[in-house]
């Protein structure tokens, strides 16, 4: 059988889906890996249900991974499916809907041979017979039965048996997507080498499928995804929140100061902890707070001490903060605060993603109390975002909230890996031992950065504290016209960060009438959009901003050369909004969804073209 | 253990040296006059490097005395001085961090940093000037205010149990605790001395006095007339003895303490309690900190423990001797890396 | 000597200026009593040092009070004043510069003989003799000595006697006004009721006083501030803070709720907590709270009890609830957050005034959490802000933050008692027992508001809480069209309270050209200077918001009528970004003060008249 | 005293009335399972109104409870379901209040709250799970986790001294403390109905079993083979016995609980301890607290203090009685008022 036809695809997504227990998390990541081996370029979405361990069986209990390879560039994990693998009905249930028309459909029947399996899902009649599944391209196999099968001689109790369903089913789709099962294999190894029976059932689950897939009739034929011509270079795959963590680390590094991160747990944000606190062989320092307010206290102690100071939340943990953000403005202390944001108001919908957290990164705190803002755009831009925040941050002696989201904080990308030397250097303006001279609100000319006086350092004891103080000595003063200045100088200090960054740039179609604005994690989503636009005939450019406060020097001479600007977020306009108050006088057309969810290219695409016309 | 020390200076230093130009700017007659100059001198006498003392503080009264100290300083906002001082300290193990904070700064909105620190045992100190009152804000009652004290925010007396700062630390796991007097300079510095050198929190206690709004709050336990036979001052492999002739003693009874005289109904030294203020076993520090009269003064518990940098040094020594990865370029490479 | 001439005055401003413990809060209080008892209209300003006894004699412990008196509407408490009581050289430092030309200035000599105490504030001349005071009318007084003669026969220490200088000045300043010393004496008589010897010390102070004045050579003439024409009524002079309080207290009057407070005390707000815990009599139930989380978590508890619920804070406070008004808006309980402004950003300057929490309130929250924003205008508007803000809550079951500020709060004016009967009658949605129908999150189709039913109502046992929620039966869901419908609706539901607010009214010259806009504690600055301004010769309109979100209806259309609009506030420009993103298409000029001071009227006449002209 | 009372139901209700319809969306083996269970008896039990029993929780698996209780519930933000109820009960002292939460909803970020509505003693039941992991976020240590544990967030184990809830009870003057296996559901339905029936703070310390995150932290003490040997089961006046054939028992050396067996090295019943719950005397409820062998199960303290609520309630009545002023009008209208 094995001699079917082998079809060559630009890009395909395949959606792994299965109960929270069915291991569909490794699959989907075990795929990406292999594909990533083969030099597809590659996007993927994780998207489990909030509980632990949800009711089995049911809709709300199914745990999916989402991934998206080509050998064109990736920029999402993919508004629809081409192929669906389903490890029972409820998935099956919860994902159809975003199958695309056609799609390979691969289905446990073991799972939908259980009634009560097929009433907990809420199917009143069974899919397989009510023609619901007439439009695709449906694979069955008895998953359950064929890894009993395959392991029968192990000896190994039945409940560990079914664990290696999940390797079956990668099996299937290596075989499918004609790739080799090494890396997985690998895998495998690594994972039990110390348990050799688990170790073996599992390669043979995955052999099983891979065979079970030659042998079936259904399967027409294969499907092969070219390698990506990427540019030369060490590649891995890296998901959202490990990348902040990395780039992080390597602005450490590369300022040569140590790292300290406080932070508290909070989904969907707590990653960057976990890898943080993996690596104390660098010294790295992490400390797991009491609350979110500890979190960022620590850390701004952490800095006045010298530190590359961190704290990492996501929406209610920055509410927390907002006072100690303010304590961190006035002193002009460096800081990094990283909202990976999610579903709001309130707790909300904590697995879900939104960017509904701009306007209190911008305006959350008490008085005037300006700082810096940027926003990631994909995961793999994770790690130059939290370096260039860091360097930001650490250059012009004030904290940055870096924005980004359980979207592309818990999807992954492929990464090509930086060598540290060619990121540039970070050069914290520390003050010197014995500068008779010294206070501790002196500015530099130019930038209006104070000089950074770390404890111990001989001759430059000085005190720093949230009331308000005189320029230059940094006294208490309650003097009407010195706190005006002050205001103004810290407002100016971080429009003066402008000079320090590039300016904003276009793709798409520049020469256009329209122009498309996005920021932070819609960017694959938009600019997809916008390519897709170009290519149906209808060019726009498109702005995507990753610095928000300052906003690039440019904006207003960009702003002034369109007739039409549809700003596209996930929020209720809260960029639009911004760029209303500070870029006046510009007509604004704006696109909104605040559904817990990423942008659909599609939907982005029939949106844009219909104001368009 | 890789402890870092914390340096000393090479030239003697005196209390001068620790005061600041700034203007004090307390009430006359406040407690803090006094804690300052206790500050200063203790400063002066464990003779660190005076660039290596780092105060920080929250908001009160209380908090303002990074200014008043010619070290580093940061006067942090309400509540927070707790964490603020963790985190320089695990970043600066080689500082000598205080904390200077009231019973509201530490016990009403800082009360959750508290109790963490002193479980976590990071090597801080933390100086409480606990005056019953929130004094910056103008005299409302604190979590320490007596029940039943009338102030602005309670016309009718307060209806609330106050916290017993000693009990508090010991349900928190605390190394070391003591109190002592505004009023008793000596022992002040006595007392922080002692702090400077026990390895892990001390959270001192200082019956301050605010004339303003709670004057005389711990009269009958400080004041000159009646602090003799209100104070037991502890020292460690000391019986406790107390009164202005040292005739009154301490014994345990079951499990509670009793106030006895020696002489009297056939008392002797043998039967008065000797204080221990390093036994691991808190029920005695526990009896002692909630008694009421006498109360108990000086150092009540100082017990060694590892201490939270101590532990996050060595765990670093430890994985950066024994682990491959030594840059960020490593870990970057680590894992499933390929080439194209 | 009594029979000079009295001259009769529109207005006038007192201030009274001395060391903390000179008394002179009292001093301006009791001035205040006996002008307003004479019928004036009148408005206080007391202005004192951060510290409680900041060190005597210099500038920095400089305790200030002012008032305002009027026989025509007084509208702030002064830009100058027309009479100075300086009790030491350091209050004649501090002061002198807001003195007008030809003020009366009234100086305790006694003070001025110590050189140490001239020293200290700063002077290196002695202002009797460098010509500083040339062009006053400067009235000197051995204050220390007079009061010391006067007792000398009742065997009093001196420092007991010292207390009563504030008295001598009192008497000089009562009879240059010509007023009585009744209400002074009935005040003495009431405070040292048991403290006889005092009682007299006092009377006699405060009559010597009076009689200096009356046979002083300076004194050429007295002054008359007739009574203003006030519409009949029982009247009273009110500070901001407690009108707050009594406003609280009425709305739960009116809308037969208790009333719940849980609050931390933080300056300046701390004295509407201190007065509402006065009134256990009133079953006004007040919960000093371990820090402003709990204060309003407390609250928000209290709220879904069935109370009035309250929380009251100052900027940094209002930062650390914003995780907890999230909470509320999601909940969709009403809760009253009063925020009295004070100078930041951090701790700031907290003894200053400022309107910089604009930003905070409106948008300082995780996730799309829109809640109701109004501020008071003036301390006795305060009562009726806060009123309207207990009425909109309950009616609309949203939380409201409602926008004080120091200026207004511990600033006093005269107060026409309301009676009760007279306010609106406030009507929470409240579910009915057993209403088998009942759903947590139905909604009244109208208002989009949900039904409140409180714990111990039989047949409505129902749960709520902070994750997003199905639309009527409020089931925990993250269904992404829920989310949506759930985000619209709740902005929806805030938007709709504009149904329930008058339309914005306009002041001044409507016919104008020109637009200013002012909201919150500034009202009595800004109107009086657009009076001015008319009175020049410059007519403009003038529009003062206190419901600030959502905005009047009738606000876009207002907006379109004018060529130029120049929104004054004390801020960076908060509330014309926020018109600028609400309403873009206008061209708005501003207006900013960020210096922890109220504006003055005549720079609001200059820079009105020079963006004008 | 003005004591509210808590109204009863005129019929008697059983468990199932208490459970609701919704889906419990535990982990199956999870601890959390036998918890609602004891507390759905427990309400049956204490046969309050059903409309008027409260719950009230944070943010944490535990804190799930509300939802699948049919009684008015509160399902608040992370660590300040304390401060909620607070205000919840100090309005209507006639409810029933509950509050279900975490080791760290209630120990890390809601420690401050925790403390505070145990000082000022409401009368409100808090079921703390303590499982010694973080759960919904999936297994970062909390801040009762064992030093040197290794979770998500400790890869080379934890360097913090954990807190004993016990210990910060009695630390923050606490009026009742008890503790109890998830897996001893009797025990939980007796030291529940317990705290329902005290008048105060009453903080139930339930060992929870995390199947997933923290499976089998509490193993010693509550696993089948082992638990005999390793709780001590304790009862108002009865002598202090464990084992299987409760031939073990506690006596008091000093100020030390010591292990000993009756017929052993001439011990009687005598010398064993009885437990007094009600005593004021914390000193032995801080022994029994930390007692790490055997541990000490059921209510180890109990004690009568007035509540907040009462008090408070008994000042409005004075107030109310007492003052002239009745109404918003008559405060406006009294001081210096005038006509015009
Ligand atoms: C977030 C915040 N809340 C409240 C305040 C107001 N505040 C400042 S100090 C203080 C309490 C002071 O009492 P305490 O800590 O006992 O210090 P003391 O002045 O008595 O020394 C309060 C409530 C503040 N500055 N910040
Ligand atoms: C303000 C805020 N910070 C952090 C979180 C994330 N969070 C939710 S539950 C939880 C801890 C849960 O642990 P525990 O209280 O022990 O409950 P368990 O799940 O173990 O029952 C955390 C950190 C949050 N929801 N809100
Ligand atoms: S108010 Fe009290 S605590 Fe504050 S400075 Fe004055 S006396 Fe000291
Ligand atoms: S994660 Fe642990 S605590 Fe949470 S439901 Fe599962 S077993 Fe229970
Ligand atoms: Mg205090
Ligand atoms: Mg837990």
């Amino acid at each position: 059988m094995s001699k079917r036809t082998i079809i060559e695809l630009d890009r395909v997504v395949v959606k792994f889906a299965g109960d929270s227990g069915d291991g569909m998390q490794l699959t989907g990541t075990l795929f990406s890996e292999a594909a990533a081996k083969a030099g597809n370029d590659l996007s993927t979405f994780p998207d489990y249900p909030a509980e632990i361990r949800a009711p089995q069986n049911t809709v709300s209990g199914v745990s999916g991974f989402q991934v998206h390879i080509g050998r064109k560039k990736v920029m999402t994990s993919g508004d629809h499916f081409d192929v669906l693998v389903a490890m029972n009905p409820a998935s099956l249930k919860a994902n159809l809907k975003m199958a695309r028309k056609g799609a390979t459909i691969i289905l446990n029947t073991d799972a939908f041979a259980d009634e009560k399996a097929l009433e907990k899902a809420g199917y009143t009649t069974h899919p397989f017979e009510d023609n619901s599944l007439n439009s695709f391209n449906v694979i069955k196999a008895p998953v359950q039965t064929l890894v009993r099968e395959a392991t029968a001689d192990l000896g190994l109790d039945p409940k560990s048996v079914d664990k290696t369903r999940n390797m079956f089913a990668l099996g299937i789709l290596l075989f499918i997507f004609n790739k080799t099962l090494d890396s997985t294999n690998e895998y495998i190894q690594a994972k039990f080498g110390k348990k050799p029976l688990m170790a073996e059932a599992n390669k043979r689950a995955l052999e099983a499928g891979y065979i079970y897939a030659d042998n079936m009739e259904a399967l027409e034929s294969t499907f092969h995804v070219d390698a990506a011509p990427l540019p030369k270079g060490k590649y891995r795959n890296v998901i959202g929140n490990v990348a902040t963590a990395w780039g992080l680390i390597a602005a450490a590094e590369r300022s040569g100061l140590p790292l300290f991160l406080g932070s508290y747990p909070i989904t969907p944000a707590t990653d960057i902890l976990i890898e943080l606190s993996q690596h104390r062989a660098l010294g790295v320092k992490t400390f797991q707070a009491e609350d979110e307010i500890a979190g960022i206290c620590s850390a701004i102690g952490a800095s006045y001490a010298g530190a590359l100071a961190i704290t990492t939340t996501s929406g209610p943990g920055l509410s927390l903060k907002s006072e100690a953000i303010g304590l961190a403005v006035i002193t002009e202390l460096p800081l990094v605060i990283v909202d990976v944001q999610r579903a709001g108001p309130s707790t909300g919908m904590p697995t879900k993603s939104e960017q509904s957290d701009l306007y209190q990164a911008l305006f959350g705190r008490n008085g005037e109390c300006p700082c810096l803002v940027m926003a990631a755009s994909s995961p793999a831009d994770c790690f130059y975002a939290a370096f260039e925040a860091a360097r930001l941050s650490l250059e012009h002696m004030t904290p940055v909230i870096l924005l980004t989201d359980g979207y592309i904080g818990n999807g992954s990308q492929l990464f090509r890996i930086p060598r540290i030397k060619d990121l540039p250097e970070i050069h914290p303006p520390l003050a010197q031992a014995n500068d008779t001279s010294y206070q501790p609100f002196a500015r530099d000319p130019q930038t209006l950065v104070r000089k950074w006086a770390v404890p111990g350092t001989e001759g430059l004891r000085h005190r720093v504290g949230g009331l308000e103080k005189t320029d230059g000595a940094g006294a208490v003063s309650t003097d009407p016209l010195n706190h005006q200045k002050m205001v103004d100088l810290r407002a100016q200090k971080v429009a003066k960060v402008a000079d320090n960054i590039p300016e904003q740039t276009l793709e798409g179609h520049p020469e256009s009438d329209t122009l498309i604005i996005s920021w932070g994690g819609t960017y694959g989503a938009v600019s997809s959009a916008v390519t897709q636009l170009q290519q149906s005939g209808t060019p726009v450019a498109h702005a995507h901003f990753r610095y928000i406060m300052p906003l690039p020097r440019n904006t207003s001479e960009i702003l002034g050369r369109y007739k039409k600007i549809i700003v596209c977020e996930l929020n209720g306009g809260q960029f639009v909004n911004y760029l209303r108050m500070t870029h006046p006088g510009h007509n604004y057309a704006q696109f909104n969804k605040v559904q817990g969810q990423p942008f659909l290219v599609e939907e982005l695409v029939a949106h844009i073209q219909s104001v368009i016309q | 253990m890789s402890t870092t020390q914390i340096p000393l200076s090479n030239t003697p230093l005196t209390k001068d040296d620790f005061l600041s130009d700034q203007m004090v700017k307390w009430c006359p007659g406040c407690g803090g006059h006094a804690i300052l100059n206790s500050v200063a001198q203790t400063f002066a006498r464990a003779g660190f490097r005076q660039e290596n003392y780092m105060m920080v503080s929250g908001i009160g009264c209380s908090s303002r005395i990074p200014y008043y100290l010619n070290t580093y300083g940061f006067h942090g906002i309400h509540g927070r001085a707790a964490a603020i001082a963790s985190g320089i300290k695990i970043v600066r193990p080689d500082l000598s961090v205080w904390v200077s904070s009231g019973d509201g700064d530490s016990m009403a909105i800082g009360g959750n940093h508290f109790i963490h620190l002193v479980r976590r045992n990071l090597d801080i100190t933390v100086l409480l000037f606990n005056n019953q009152i929130y004094g910056l804000t103008k005299g409302q009652y604190s979590p320490t205010t007596p029940m039943g004290k009338i102030t602005k925010t309670s016309p009718f007396g307060t209806i609330e149990h106050p916290f017993n700062p000693g009990e508090l630390v010991l349900g928190s796991q605390g190394t070391f605790f003591a109190r002592v007097a505004d009023n008793s300079p000596k022992q002040m510095t006595e007392v922080m001395y002692a702090a400077s050198q026990h390895k892990g929190t001390a959270i001192i206690e200082i019956l301050e006095n605010c004339v303003i709004f709670a004057d005389k709050a711990h009269a009958r336990i400080t004041s000159r007339e009646t602090r003799d036979d209100n104070q037991l001052w502890l020292e460690h492999g000391k019986p406790m003895l107390f009164g202005a002739e040292m005739k009154k003693g301490i014994r345990l009874n079951g499990t509670t303490l009793e106030v006895v005289t020696l002489g009297e109904n056939g008392v002797t030294l043998q039967d008065i309690l000797v204080h221990d203020q390093h036994t691991d076993d808190p029920a005695l520090h526990l009896l002692l900190a909630e008694m009421k009269a006498p109360v108990a003064m000086g150092v009540l518990r100082s017990v060694e423990a590892p201490t939270y940098e101590d532990l996050l040094e060595e765990q670093i020594a430890t994985q950066h001797t024994s682990h491959p990865v030594q840059s960020i370029e490593d870990v970057m490479n680590s894992g499933d890396v390929f080439d194209i």
